[in-house]
């Protein structure tokens, strides 16, 4: 009956449909991990500048307190997850393995690790700018993925205007359930928080996609919307990569945002789940961006959990709070399997946009040994963006790059639809990265 | 510029071989394609390019300082036209049946590229002598690779060889040999295998080099 | 009437200039690796195929029963000058078109498949009609060669999997060879009809 | 570039007067060459075709002794050895008492691969063909080229009905005079030369009157 | 205290992947040949087994012989070889000398696959390059037919099949007429059952429209193969040859017979839609099958040969790379206005 109705609901076209082994933990509530005694955060966990930091080494520092400044417009600030002692500031361990500046801040074990934060905020009060001054000084970013700094993405520009709020709680990527849990477990914060940017915004009205294999979650939106709220749930076709926004306005709105345009030219601003309830939480309690919820699962985790977890706490530390890694385990992943990093080292620590742990075996890691392209044009069907990902690839491997330009290279969003579908096993959206890293260097090489 | 001997013998062999104009500049295959669907026709089609080919030469070299450079194009067509209307003539006089089996054929050696790049890039600037010996040399050239080409389609394509049998009566001729198709093919893979004879034989010089170097 | 179509079909497919006369070999294997470019040469060399078929019908009516050994030369210089004024003409009248078809102009003149047109409409004995038919079924025929060999070249090219050893000449004259097999298939068309 | 200093050893810059003036030498010598050479070769030329014509002409008519071009003009037949353009002409074949035997009628029109072009024998009055030759064809080697290489086929002209059309049939169907067994492998060739000559005729025997035309006279002089 | 780490891959992502795999689609595609080939066997004997295993057999051993040593097991068994040689041996006659089978395998992979750079990188079908190739060298053995064997003498072998390598052939006498050539050169139609059941003469392959479509099916259900393509040519064939009918009954043939006589099924289902060789869009699809549907149509009723579906293809095949470079879809977020 499901599939059934699944034909018939809207979505955008092309796109995959992997196997989503959310079951293992989309029935877990949520779980507080404690705190360990070290966190480490990078300066630069979102997009645009990074924080400047603003204390110093030895220094102590409370749960909540900010630590680091906004580095610039397009960069927020950072605080600390934890009531302890700057331990350290300076180059750390990243997700990819290279250094790069952090601050390190030691655990006061002794602490009662309350919330030092300011009281919470009378939002209708405070004018557009203030308020986006203060998600800036909250140090709210995308929690998708992206980690874009939130009030660069609600500043409009002058005779903009913004009619339709767009709340991505599409959670495409297989095994993540985060935006799930947090979905059935907080949906009156969640609405608080679409009320807020709502009326802040202007728009007229709000709208949830949410895809169709979460059902609880759906039912808890809707029991927790008042009739006269203009909120709307709209369930989508389970289909990757739904929640790119661009592929989230088209399922939901049935249109394109053009090429190089933001969704707010269609006077629609998208954010996710995440970030709203967070949102809702800073003028609420007053609590800035100090931990997220991360689903830590795959086939090399002991005991898959939802967890919320403090910014700065190593890989290491969440994987053994899980039970460890299994002795198979080949591959640990940030973020979702689709497009999330691929861990170097379990030092780095859990980021603004660090939606999951994903712990893989040699089953999943293996990959298939390349076979010549037979233009079976599953990537063709597959692309989101109507490109021609095994043309590209072709001219990759040729390293023609002006000839991909011509195939409209830079559109490619690098959603790896193309390296899923391909059955003779072509890392078709890495041979574009790599592509599209030499062009980019060449092009600078230019200038 | 006085040019030795030996450096005579090298204009004459680079186009017979190393210069190849067929196998290595690949030049002047409009009309050979069509006309080497047998040995015959191949080596009268190479005749009566040689016979143009070695007169305009002749011809634009001794004349080279007349030519202005501003017309020279012009002159040399007209010269060459010349040369193929006098063979047209001549072998429609001569041997009709050759004549006939080549049809248009003929006239066409005027577009052949080679002969006009053969005017432009080396008899209007040589010596009488030496420019001759160029186009000897790649007429030459220009007519074993004729040869070489209708002899494989005819062996093939008839199982005879200027029309006499080789394999007997019973041989089963490979018709897509004498036609279009089987000359492209033909041409492809003469190609082929002269790139194939060159890497081996730079891969064997290299070869000798590193024994020898391992030998000292 | 069914003389002109087969005429054009014959010249358009059957004996197609490239794939069965071998004429224009030079700028068919030349001027075919990029599509936009083998298209436009192929226009250009309708257009003057179009008007060597006038003159040749020209030349032949007119002046050349009273003097036929001076074919060749005549069917050259003609080709030649009108290439050289059409190139002219085009440059004043239309300075879009010249920069389109410009640079193929001075190629044409040292086509093969040019004179071979004139010479086999006039083995033929075509009239005015007829020669212009064959002209546009040639130079249509030359550009669809042409095109369809640029399309398969473009492809070719991306393959790093080609052996060094085949690419170049011998890889086009091979692909050519398939197509004239291709080609085969048109042979009796509209003719037993 | 060597040419460059070639033309500038000369003088200076050449003048356009001098540039005309060399082309119109070129021109006049080469036209010069072509002709002495196309009148030393025009007389062999010529006989050679004649001769091949000859040949071929008295080969698709049996008995004839000599023959005589006839162009269709003005509504009727007449003699004329002059080659206009866009003039169509038959052989008239007369045997050796001088009394017209029949016509050697040139044709053509698409084979298989490429124009076909013939020539073949026609008794008008007995309503007949007497004879085929292949001038000119491009057919498929093996197959279509048996059109002049079987003999059988060939042979099959030598004396076949015209009325009401010839019919090429399948091997070993031939029922009627007008028809004649295609060459198997080879039909659509078969065919082409079978409707070849039968718009021949369907445009020339109502040209050639049963009675002798006029040109005719001629050869009994 | 310290944890051992795990030695971590740093394998970018994505990790997931779908589970077809191309070897598979070669198999399946020979699975889906598979009742063909038997009642090719079935219907023509000895005989047919014999061509079929050489051109399979020649088609093979160039691929062995041109492979560098270190990857030639492997292109062995990937499929693709055998798949050519099966496919290319389906389009024999039976009568035709095993050297020829054997050199059209040969040519197959030689012209059609290796010198493209293998697998994946030919333009044109590699089957029916060879097969062109066979039928430009060897019209008449390509042209001459056996009728179906009888039952009692499935292990005779046609004297022509030993014929000695560039030697002549000599057909034991017994030759029959495909049913296009019937319609061709005789205006002969031949029942529909016979051309679904297989009771007509013709390649090896071609006799039994019922399991063609049988194994096409399968592979549509496999979605190894585009469903537009051969439901393109099926239809546009139907259509241009019901239109002909339609104005003269007479003299042209009727659609159902266009569709299931000759060679247009095992074109359709299995060579055009050679994913290598056809276009990627699916607008391109319609465009290639549409093509070779008119083409087939105008060779058969206009053009010199009965059959024209492998010039179609290959013709067609000519085109893909401007058909899929005329036909690449609107990029998303190209071409659409903001309001």
């Amino acid at each position: 009956m499901r599939a059934l109705s699944t034909l018939f609901k809207r979505s955008f076209s092309h796109g995959v449909h992997p196997d989503e082994f959310k079951e293992r933990t989309e029935g877990l509530p949520t779980q507080r991990m404690p705190f360990v005694n070290r966190y480490v955060l990078p300066l630069h966990q979102h997009l645009g500048a990074p924080s400047k930091a603003v204390v110093s080494s030895g220094q102590r520092v409370l749960r909540g307190q900010m630590i680091a400044e906004p580095g610039g417009f397009v960069s927020t600030a950072l605080h600390s997850p934890v009531t302890g002692w700057v331990r350290d500031i300076g180059p750390h361990r990243h997700v990819d393995g290279r250094f790069v500046p952090a601050i390190e801040i030691e655990a006061d074990p002794y602490a009662t690790q309350r919330l030092a934060v300011k009281p919470a905020l009378d939002w209708k009060a405070l004018s557009m700018e203030q308020l986006i001054a203060e998600i800036q000084q909250a140090g709210i970013v995308g929690l998708g993925g992206a980690a874009f700094p939130s009030h660069v993405k609600l500043s409009l520009p002058e005779g903009q205007r913004i009619r339709h709020l767009l709340i991505n709680g599409a959670e495409c990527e297989p095994y993540l359930t985060n935006d799930h849990r947090l979905m059935v477990e907080r949906p009156d914060a969640l609405i608080r928080g679409i009320q807020i940017m709502r009326e802040k915004l202007g728009a007229a009205e709000a709208v949830i996609g949410v895809e169709l294999n979460k059902p609880d979650a759906i039912d808890a939106l809707h029991r927790h919307i008042l009739p006269e709220q203009p909120i709307r749930v709209v369930s989508l076709r389970v289909k990757y990569p739904q929640g790119a926004e661009k592929m989230l306005i088209k399922s939901i709105f049935g249109r394109e945002v053009p090429a190089g345009q933001l969704p707010r030219d269609l006077e629609i601003s998208v954010n996710n789940v995440g970030t709203v309830v967070a949102v809702a939480d800073y003028f609420e309690q007053g609590m800035p961006l100090i931990e997220r919820v991360v689903t830590v699962s795959g086939p090399g985790i002991a005991y898959p959990a939802n967890l919320i977890v403090p910014l700065g706490t190593p890989v290491r530390e969440v994987l053994r709070f899980c039970g460890g890694l299994k002795e198979e385990t080949r591959e640990v992943i940030l973020g979702g399997p689709m497009m999330g990093m691929p861990l170097a080292s379990l030092d780095a620590p859990i980021l603004k946009g660090s939606s999951g742990i994903l712990a893989f075996t040699a089953a999943e890691t293996a990959r298939p040994k390349e076979y010549p392209c037979i233009r079976c044009g599953r990537c063709v069907e597959a692309c989101p963006y109507f490109l021609n990902p095994s043309r590209l690839a072709r001219l990759a491997k040729a390293r023609l790059f002006d000839e991909m330009k011509a195939f409209n290279v830079t559109e490619c969003v690098e959603c790896g639809s193309c390296t899923y579908s391909c059955p003779s096993g072509i890392p078709i959206v890495q041979l574009i990265r790599t592509a599209k890293d030499s062009m980019r260097r060449r092009q600078g090489k230019e200038q | 510029m006085p040019r030795t001997k030996e450096n005579a013998y090298e204009e004459f062999v680079k186009g017979l071989w190393r210069d190849n104009p067929v196998f290595v500049q690949v030049l002047g295959m409009c009309p050979m394609l069509a006309v080497t669907n047998s040995a015959i026709n191949a080596i009268a089609m190479g005749l009566a390019t040689f016979f143009v080919l070695v007169g305009s030469s002749l011809l634009v070299s001794s004349l080279r300082r007349w030519i202005p450079k501003q017309i020279r194009i012009s002159c040399y067509i007209i010269i060459i036209a010349t040369f193929v209307t006098v063979t047209d003539f001549t072998l429609q006089a001569l041997v009709p049946k050759v004549h006939k089996e080549l049809g248009a054929f003929i006239p066409l050696i005027v577009a052949n590229c080679m002969i006009l790049g053969r005017q432009e890039a080396f008899a209007a600037k040589h010596s009488v002598r030496l420019a001759v010996i160029d186009a000897l040399g790649m007429a030459s050239g220009f007519m074993f690779a004729l040869f070489t080409l209708g002899a494989v389609r005819e062996i093939l394509g008839e199982g005879a060889l200027f029309g006499v049998s080789l394999f007997g009566a019973d041989f089963e001729p490979w018709i897509i040999m004498i036609l279009p198709p089987g000359g492209f093919l033909t041409l492809g893979l003469l190609l082929l295998f002269f790139s194939w004879v060159k890497e081996r034989k730079q891969q064997m010089i290299a070869r000798l080099a590193e024994a020898e170097g391992e030998a000292q | 009437m069914s003389d002109l179509v087969w005429i054009f079909v014959s010249a358009l497919l059957i004996n197609n200039f490239v794939l069965s006369y071998f004429l224009g070999l030079c700028p068919f294997l030349g001027v075919s690796s990029r599509l936009d470019t083998a298209f436009r040469l192929g226009l250009a060399n309708i257009f003057v195929m179009l008007i060597t078929a006038f003159c040749a019908w020209f030349l032949n009516t007119y002046i050349l029963i009273h003097a036929p050994y001076l074919r060749l030369i005549s069917f050259i210089v003609v080709i030649a000058s009108t290439v050289q004024f059409i190139e002219m003409v085009i440059k004043k009248l239309s300075p879009a078109l010249f920069r389109a078809l410009g640079i193929f102009l001075p190629l044409i003149t040292t086509n093969c498949a040019i004179l071979g047109l004139a010479i086999f409409a006039t083995n033929r004995g075509y009239g005015l009609l007829e020669g212009m038919v064959f002209a546009l079924g040639a130079g249509a025929g030359f550009t669809l060669a042409l095109v369809l060999m640029a399309g398969l070249r473009e492809e070719v090219e991306m393959a790093t999997e080609v052996p060094a050893l085949i690419r170049g000449t011998a890889m086009n004259l091979i692909i050519a060879g398939i197509l004239s097999m291709a080609f085969m298939g048109f042979a009796g068309l509209f003719s037993s009809t | 570039m060597t040419s460059e200093s070639n033309t500038t050893a000369t003088g200076s810059e050449p003048t356009s007067a001098r540039l005309v003036l060399t082309l119109s030498l070129a021109g006049l010598l080469s036209g010069l060459i072509i002709v002495t050479i196309f009148e030393v070769t025009l007389p062999t030329i010529t006989a050679y075709k004649a001769q091949e014509l000859r040949k071929a002409v008295f080969k698709v008519l049996p008995g004839v002794a000599s023959m005589k071009r006839l162009v269709y003009r003005d509504g009727e037949l007449s003699h004329s050895d002059e080659e206009l353009p866009e003039q169509e002409a038959v052989y008239g074949g007369y045997g050796a008492d001088g009394q017209l035997v029949g016509y050697a009628i040139p044709a053509e029109g698409p084979g298989f691969q490429d124009t076909i072009s013939l020539l073949y024998g026609l008794m008008p009055d007995q309503r007949k063909v007497t004879g085929m030759e292949i001038l000119a064809s491009r057919e498929t080697p093996g197959l279509g080229d048996k059109i002049y290489k079987d003999a059988d086929f060939v042979a099959s002209f030598l004396s076949l009905a015209i009325d009401p059309e010839i019919r090429a049939v399948k091997k070993g169907r031939r029922s009627a005079p007008n028809e004649l067994d295609a060459i198997t492998g080879a039909t659509i060739s078969s065919k082409a030369v079978v409707r070849i000559i039968n718009q021949a005729n369907d445009q020339w025997l109502p040209r050639l009157a049963p009675s002798s035309p006029r040109g005719a006279n001629d050869a009994e002089n | 205290m310290k944890q051992k780490d795990p030695r971590l891959l740093v394998q970018p992502a994505p990790l997931l992947k779908q589970r077809m795999t191309a070897a598979q689609a070669m198999r399946d595609a020979s699975y889906a040949l598979l009742p063909v080939t038997l009642a090719g066997f079935w219907f023509f004997g000895l005989s047919a087994l014999l061509v079929l295993s050489a051109s399979i057999v020649g088609a093979v051993l160039t691929e062995w012989f041109f492979s560098p040593a270190d990857v030639r097991r492997e292109r062995l068994w990937d499929g693709s070889g055998i798949l050519t040689g099966l496919l290319l041996g389906l389009t024999l006659p039976t009568t035709i000398p095993l050297w020829m089978a054997f050199l059209g395998g040969a040519v197959s992979i030689g012209l059609g696959k290796l010198i493209w750079g293998g697998l994946g990188k030919n333009l044109f079908n590699p089957a029916l390059v060879g097969r062109a190739f066979l039928s430009a060298t060897f019209p008449n053995a390509m042209t001459t037919w056996a009728p179906l064997s009888q039952p009692g003498d499935f292990f005779h072998v046609h004297a022509s099949n030993l014929a000695l390598p560039f030697m002549h052939v000599e057909y034991d006498g017994i030759s029959a007429a495909t049913p296009l050539g019937l319609m061709k050169f005789d205006n002969e139609s031949t029942p529909w059952t016979d051309l679904i059941m297989g009771n007509i003469s013709g390649c090896i392959g071609e006799t039994s429209g019922l399991l063609l479509v049988l194994g096409g099916v399968y592979l549509l259900l496999r979605r190894d193969i585009d469903w537009r393509i051969p439901v393109s040519i099926l239809l546009s064939v139907a259509v241009f040859s019901g239109v002909l009918y339609a104005t003269a009954p007479g003299n042209y043939p009727d659609p159902l017979f266009s569709v299931f006589a000759g060679g247009l099924l095992i074109g359709a289902l299995y060579m055009a839609t050679d994913p290598v060789t056809s276009p990627l869009t699916p607008r391109g699809a319609w465009i290639f099958g549409i093509g070779i549907g008119l083409l087939v149509v105008l060779i058969r009723v206009y053009g010199g040969f009965p059959e024209g579906v492998m010039y179609a293809i290959l013709l067609m095949n000519a085109a893909t790379p401007l058909i899929d470079r005329y036909t690449q879809p609107r990029v998303f977020g190209r071409g659409v206005k903001s309001r």
